[in-house]
């Protein structure tokens, strides 16, 4: 149909001029109605302008001191409404069409889920070979794979936006939203494939940007992440090495990395300055006290909890603002935050690179209360 | 100032009317009636507990013409300003357009208040089911 | 001169938020119904045109009331109906008997009230006196009957929200403000009542009362089932109720609302009946607040379960603001009336105080059915 | 008119400055704290208003400040500088929409010009007037106090003054934020938004009981100036929608402090109710703000182009169509909160529908300049910026009202953009206007036409330098409430910081035009701009009963009866014109049909 051309060809890539690049499916369709829109608005605004700047010089008064007698004329008003009324309905219909297309996936695909916290991204993949679920905080995307997001919020109202794919929607705690997008431009570097460090985060800083855009607090600026879009077997590849962040990697270098991927950093500094919650440093091995006025010793039990159970024994002069990570931080990857708090802390022992037995620790805290 | 136009032969009217006892107790009675047949009809058939919607409409339906009967005789609007009736109708007809809306729109995301099928929340995932195998 | 009948029309429609209004109101109003009567206004030509912009004031005022209500009303709406089971047995709390004396009383109310307002149009001063000192009755046994209801709701601790004790998250815990020393020894308290929340088979991921024991009952082992949040310390000695767990609502163990929550590990076996009508039978008879386990309700409708109390309390309990109000009002007219200010050409005041009480009840008449006589 | 209380009568012709006006009558505090008179209030709610809206200013410029570059710019400590950032954008928004723009054009201007236009010698309930003044002062305390004190608390640390720990969730209190997560002083914040609720409905409802009881004889429906059919419609919103806000914030006081969890997902409750309830309220609101604006143009297009303005009929209707349908489509705020496709099928389409009358309106004023003949005053200058601005920000919302380009854009920059462009491009600019345009009438001076101009063009360029750049910055993805954003954002964000400068530079002028109008200005005539409606056939400033003389109602735009004085003292009547247009008017009813 005429329409469907007219969309296409104004859709087509314009390299992220006044929209960004598009790299989904629906993008053509979206930029298609944007410039569509920017159109017609343009058209009638240059004619409001002209006629009002025109009128204003040419009839003013000191030119035209006796202005017409009153007027009125219905088949003009029924005009300037008619024709705008038809120019908007397309506009609904085909924003309609569109929004449908986003919203209904078309044919099955993987599914990612996406987990949302003050002010931390999270996102579960399936292993590929083994079948197990993971956590990485960055998004992983195949091309030309639909993709399907499964929402869930754990305090407040997120919204996933990614602006070159088109897509938003708000993750509410309560409802498992659901969202899902074609992608079809791979990004231009591979991290993956990095051999240093900053050939990672050089590759990282070219992949597309993750915002959230319901505001959601303090640090809601800063909850934005990178989605990467990879071919189908690099994007397995980069599953299998996402998932074991422990290969070829000491338990406490995986910690200082789970202390930034986690977000445990926007609210625990680890130069001892107290934020929303209590600074790292030296904390490992301290004494201190709860606010029921308990004391407590900051072992590997401690602090399991608190990250597990954050509310159970909150310390002495800090809110229960943190949400549980139960699903999230497996006591494997406790450990090594655990590791990782004692190379930062006074009172810790001697460091140990990796030790088994940390690995199991117990999940039932004996509480503080039963140890002293 | 000028003579009010438009309501004030209205008032007149309705100014001094009083509303005759009989009625005010006729109402007063059919009130009491009906809402005796709210309670009865409410717990008709009370098998059927999943759908509220029989007893729950009949209810309402009563309610509703309980409140016209108050609102035509009690409140005086069967003699009083058109006008006024036109207000109520409004504020009632405003409320009615809130609430559809919001019911269509929570009947159709109702399904999106629980986990979708073979999809467990992470709440419900313990800690050790995140780990990679080893 | 500008304090005239007007103003009082004028501030009465909002009886809610300038009391300090009704104040100025004794002096404002002369006698007599001359040729420019001293109640009317400097603005207005004719009585007619003052008592009818006055009515005019009061619909409108009474169409914002309808709204505020309005919104009330689609909570009701949108939480009853993505819980619907929690909505059928959680009003078993609230006694269908004292909700339909309640309606009776303010029908009552509001046939003494439009008969005031007759008196007034003619002239009966003491039976318009009489009239509203009725209405202020109806009232009176309004909020009283009022404050049998919610007395037993507190003492069971039904409380709106997460302070309802039925609610598993009772400890409040996604709030910054940590639960005050007493808060925390009520829900220790009377967490008690509700032991048998826990070995149903629905609850198969509550912790068995013994973990409790130790510890004080925060340890978590596994998955957030914050049911054992509440989990009292003493639950092992409370003689576990065998719930029978329907989908739909059959069997209640009851807790006997006299025994308090002072020795109320007392709970009297299940009541296994088929459908809703009969489980009125649960009820005690007098108050009637029969505190029905959740045990009975699928896990995910449990933590539901303040949906039904928040609204049943959010909307009893501004309606009975509105109450407060009217009886206030009344209180107003009738002090009036005593000073013989109302006669058949001016009553605006009574006609007006009666179309708010009038209003009052007609919600209440909405009320009624949707939260008392749910099937 | 025999009913008048002849106590002012001291002046021989009703235009004649009377020497005891509404202004001078009684110079007693007392007797302005405590006035029932409409033009007294009128002007005690311009005092007020205007101090807010120096607040939200103010912060404006601090939050785009702060936003020049990326990164923390007034602390070093991060968490401390993005939390002030919150507050900010917080105060601003909530002190801008609850404390200036709602009230503005009504309380100020309806207050004040309304009565006189409709021929009344004051609004139906003078007392209940006067009480919704001061319920407004009440909320605005609680609403100022907590926020100005909650800036001071982030600063320091700890809550300087009492209870002040101010507001950080945005203007609109989403849920579960405002109720659970934030720290921020919720209740305050909320109690004052409550009130200032009950002050809006008041009015409104006076406005309404006014226009229909108190319209002297000959003033018809038809023959009611555009301006009070625009406030007629606005007070109907305001009776109608105001209700659900007030209950609204009453469930959010009752969730915080009372953990009921109406809202809370976690025990039942639903997130996205709150914001069914917020924007049935607060779209409407969005009316409430600008057909008040189109009422004020309306005026002062016909008023200055000299021409009986353009299809009466139809402005004067789509302001109520616009009110009525601005109930059905709050649910495009909500397009990407998982709300249901085919109630945000139903939202967009209503959504469009709304776009023909308002579109309707720009037509007609358009239409009305053909032939007429202009006097590019200031308050003309504004009124011609308004179309301009309003037009950019009508067309702008169609991209947020189709649904797939707003899935893209919402809550980004372009939003941010397009309700500045409607609220303060169209409603700030009518409200300037609007005091230009009646400040002859409500203070008997002139301003300062050159400097108004000045004024106007400086704010004009501003304006449009801050916020057109911020299309762009949406439409690439920049979203809104970002205290700090990627460094590619950052040129969009200087250029706005810039124009924000140079638009409080024009309110700078405008003030010091208005300070020095009200002290040294020349007197003013009783009709400087020629215009017909019921208020310039009264003294400026008018006496205390409006009218000394009833004023003879006819066609409110038959602007030839007014005639240029010949002694350069505004306009006069021109007698036989008038006698015609009085007899050509009495011929068919409603005068506005020509």
């Amino acid at each position: 149909m005429i329409m469907q051309q007219m969309f296409s060809i104004l859709g087509a890539n314009h390299q992220g001029f006044f929209m960004p690049k598009q790299a989904s499916s629906i993008a053509p369709q979206v930029d298609g109605m944007m410039w569509y829109i920017n159109i017609v608005s343009i058209i009638f605004a240059v004619l409001i302008f002209g006629f009002t700047a025109y009128y204003a010089w040419r009839y003013r008064a000191s030119r035209n001191p006796i202005p017409e007698p009153p007027g009125h004329n219905n088949v003009l008003e029924v005009v300037w409404s008619i024709i705008p009324a038809f120019l908007l309905l397309l506009m609904f219909g085909f924003g309609f069409k569109t929004f449908m297309d986003m919203s209904v996936q078309p044919q099955a695909g993987i599914t990612i889920q996406v987990l949302s916290r003050q002010w931390q991204w999270n996102f579960r993949y399936t292993h590929p070979d083994t079948g197990q679920s993971f956590i990485y905080d960055k998004l992983i995307l195949p091309k030309d794979v639909p993709v399907q997001f499964v929402m869930e919020s754990s305090d407040v109202i997120h919204s996933l936006f990614i602006p070159t794919m088109r897509m938003k929607k708000d993750v509410v705690p309560g409802r498992f939203n659901k969202m899902w997008v074609l992608p079809t431009l791979a990004s231009e570097a591979n991290p993956f494939k990095a051999t240093s460090p900053e050939e990672d985060a050089a590759a990282w800083k070219r992949a597309f940007d993750v915002y959230c855009t319901e505001y959601c607090g303090t640090s809601h600026s800063e909850m934005i992440t990178k989605a990467l879009v990879l071919e189908e077997d690099e994007f397995k590849d980069a599953l299998r090495i996402a998932s074991d962040p422990f290969k070829d990697r000491t338990l406490v270098e995986v910690g200082q990395e789970l202390y930034v991927s986690s977000g445990c950093k926007t609210c625990h500094s680890i130069d001892g300055t107290p934020g929303t919650g209590p600074s790292w440093k030296d904390l490992y091995g301290r004494t201190g006290k709860f606010v029921d006025g308990s004391s407590y010793v900051a072992d590997d039990a401690y602090i399991h909890e608190s990250i597990w159970d954050p509310h159970a024994h909150l310390v002495m002069g800090f809110g229960p603002v943190m949400q549980s990570y139960k699903g999230q931080l497996d006591d494997k990857r406790i450990s090594a935050i655990i590791e990782y708090m004692k190379t930062i802390s006074s009172h810790a022992p001697a460091v140990t690179p990796n030790a088994p037995e940390e690995t199991t620790t117990p999940t039932v805290a004996p509480t503080p209360a039963a140890q002293h | 100032m000028a003579h009010q136009v438009s309501n004030s032969e209205a008032h007149e009217k309705q100014h001094h009317h009083a509303v005759p006892l009989w009625l005010l107790t006729v109402v007063f009675i059919a009130l009491l009636l009906l809402t005796g047949a709210t309670v009865w009809v409410t717990r008709l058939d009370g098998n059927q507990v999943n759908v509220p919607s029989f007893n729950i409409l009949m209810a309402l339906l009563i309610a509703f013409v309980k409140a016209v009967l108050v609102c035509l005789i009690f409140m005086h609007l069967r003699w009083d300003s058109p006008f006024n009736t036109v207000i109520i109708i409004c504020s009632l007809l405003f409320v009615s357009l809130f609430i559809a809306f919001t019911i269509i729109d929570s009947s159709m995301y109702k399904s999106t208040l629980t986990p979708p099928s073979g999809f467990t929340p992470s709440e419900q995932i313990a800690g050790d089911g995140a780990a990679p195998a080893h | 001169m500008a304090t005239t009948a007007s103003d009082t029309h004028g501030h009465d429609p909002s009886p809610g938020h300038d009391a300090h209004d009704h104040a100025k109101v004794g002096h404002g109003d002369g006698h007599g119904h001359e040729a420019h009567p001293a109640h009317l206004a400097h603005h207005f030509d004719t009585p007619e045109q003052q008592f009818g912009t006055s009515k005019l004031g009061m619909w409108t005022f009474l169409a914002t009331e309808v709204l505020m209500f309005g919104g009330l009303f689609v909570a009701y709406s949108v939480l009853r109906h993505n819980n619907p089971e929690v909505f059928l047995w959680a009003h078993k709390a609230l006694d269908w008997k004292w909700g339909a004396i309640d309606t009776a009383i303010l029908l009552a109310s509001s046939y003494t009230m439009a008969w005031g307002v007759r008196a007034a149009q003619l002239n009966q001063r003491g039976l318009l006196m009489f009239m509203l000192a009725l209405t202020f009755a109806g009232g009176l046994g309004f909020m009283g009957i009022k404050a049998i209801e919610y007395e037993a709701k507190w003492r069971h601790h039904l409380f709106p929200g997460k302070l309802n004790v039925l609610n598993v998250e009772y400890k409040g815990q996604n709030f910054k403000a940590p639960l005050t020393a007493e808060q925390i020894a009520n829900q220790k308290e009377h967490t008690i009542d509700y032991v048998d929340s826990h070995d149903k088979p629905a609850g198969g991921e509550h912790t068995m009362p013994a973990k409790q024991e130790s510890g004080n009952g925060e340890s978590s082992t596994h998955g957030d089932s914050s049911a054992e949040v509440h989990t009292p310390p003493v639950a092992h000695d409370a003689p576990p109720v065998i719930a029978s767990v329907h989908a739909e609502l059959i069997g209640t163990p009851v807790i006997d609302p006299h025994e308090g929550t002072a020795n109320a590990a007392k709970i009297k076996p299940p009541v296994t009946i088929p459908g809703g009508v009969k489980l009125d039978a649960l009820e005690p008879h007098q108050g009637g607040h029969a505190i029905v386990t959740y045990g009975m309700l699928h896990t995910p409708d449990q933590k539901k379960i303040n949906a039904f109390f928040s609204i049943y309390f959010m909307m009893t309990g501004l309606h009975g603001f509105h109450v407060l109000v009217g009886m206030g009002v009344m209180v107003w007219l009738f002090i009036r009336a005593t000073r013989g200010e109302f006669h058949s050409e001016y009553y605006t005041p009574v006609d007006l105080g009666g179309l708010y009480w009038h209003l009052v009840d007609l919600i209440w008449i909405f009320l009624f059915p949707l939260l008392y006589l749910i099937h | 008119m025999s009913s008048l209380a002849p106590d002012i009568q001291t002046m021989p012709t009703p235009l004649e400055r009377p020497k005891h006006h509404y202004l001078n009558h009684n110079k007693s505090i007392a007797s302005w704290l405590f006035t029932l008179d409409h033009k007294r209030i009128g002007l005690l709610y311009m005092v007020t208003v205007l101090a807010a809206f120096a607040i939200g200013g103010i912060f404006a410029i601090l939050l785009r400040t702060e936003l020049w570059a990326p990164g923390p710019l007034f602390s070093a400590d991060k968490t401390k500088a993005w939390n002030l950032y919150n507050h900010f954008f917080t105060l601003h928004g909530a002190v801008m929409v609850f404390m200036f723009i709602i009230p503005a054009v009504p309380a100020i201007l309806g207050n004040f010009v309304l009565p006189i236009m409709l021929g009344a010698k004051d609004v139906a309930f003078p007392r209940l007037n006067l009480l919704s003044f001061y319920i407004y002062v009440i909320g605005s305390c609680f609403l100022a106090y907590n926020l100005l004190s909650g800036v001071l608390y982030v600063i320091v640390g700890h809550p300087v003054l009492w209870g002040g720990y101010g507001l950080d969730t945005g203007w609109t209190f989403y849920t579960p934020y405002s109720t659970t997560a934030s720290d921020s002083g919720v209740l305050l914040a909320t109690l004052g938004a409550f009130i200032l609720g009950f002050s809006s409905i008041l009015t409104g409802l006076n406005f309404i009981a006014t226009v229909h009881m108190l319209r002297p004889k000959g003033m018809t429906w038809f023959r009611m100036p555009l301006f009070i059919w625009a406030t007629y419609a606005t007070a109907l919103i305001q009776v109608l929608a105001t209700p659900v806000l007030a209950i609204t914030l009453l469930l959010l006081v009752a969730e915080r402090a009372l953990r009921v969890g109406i809202f809370d997902p976690t025990i039942g409750g639903d997130p996205v109710l709150y914001q069914h309830f917020f924007w049935f309220y607060s779209h409407p609101a969005v009316y409430i703000m600008i057909l008040p604006a189109f009422g004020v143009i309306s005026e002062l297009i016909t008023t200055h182009s000299r021409r009986h303005i353009f299809g009466y009929h139809f402005i004067a209707l789509s302001s109520i169509a616009i009110a009525l349908l601005g109930f059905l489509v709050w649910g495009h705020h909500m397009f990407t909160s998982g709300q249901s496709p085919l109630a945000n099928a139903i939202f967009s389409l209503i959504t469009f529908s709304i776009a023909i009358p308002s579109a309707v309106k720009v037509f007609n004023w358009v239409a009305t300049l053909w032939g007429s003949s202009i006097h590019l005053r200031t308050p003309m200058l504004y009124a011609l910026f308004f179309i301009g601005l309003f037009t950019i920000g009508g067309l702008t919302g169609l991209h947020l009202g189709t649904l797939s380009t707003d899935i893209h854009l919402h809550d980004t920059y372009f939003v941010v953009a397009h309700f500045h462009y409607v609220m303060v491009g169209s409603m700030l600019f009518a409200f300037i206007g609007a005091i230009y345009h009646w400040f002859p009438k409500i203070f008997g001076r002139m301003c300062n036409d050159r400097v108004g101009q000045i004024g106007a063009v400086i704010t004009f360029v501003g304006f449009n330098m801050t916020f057109l750049i911020q299309f762009v910055a949406g439409a690439e993805g920049m979203p809104r409430r970002y205290a700090t954003y990627p460094d590619a954002f950052q040129i969009y964000h200087q250029i706005s910081t810039i124009g924000a400068y140079i638009i409080s530079l024009g309110m700078f002028i405008t003030l010091y035009n208005w300070v020095v109008g009200l002290f040294w200005g020349p007197i003013a005539p009783a009709n400087p701009w020629g215009g017909n409606t019921l208020e310039w056939h009264t003294a400026s400033p008018p006496p205390y009963d409006n009218f000394s003389v009833s004023p003879e109602v006819g066609d409110p735009y038959e602007m030839q009866i007014w005639e240029p004085d010949p002694n350069g003292n505004g306009w006069v009547k021109n007698p036989e014109k008038a006698a015609a247009a009085a007899a050509a008017s009495h011929g068919h009813g409603h005068g506005g049909a020509h």
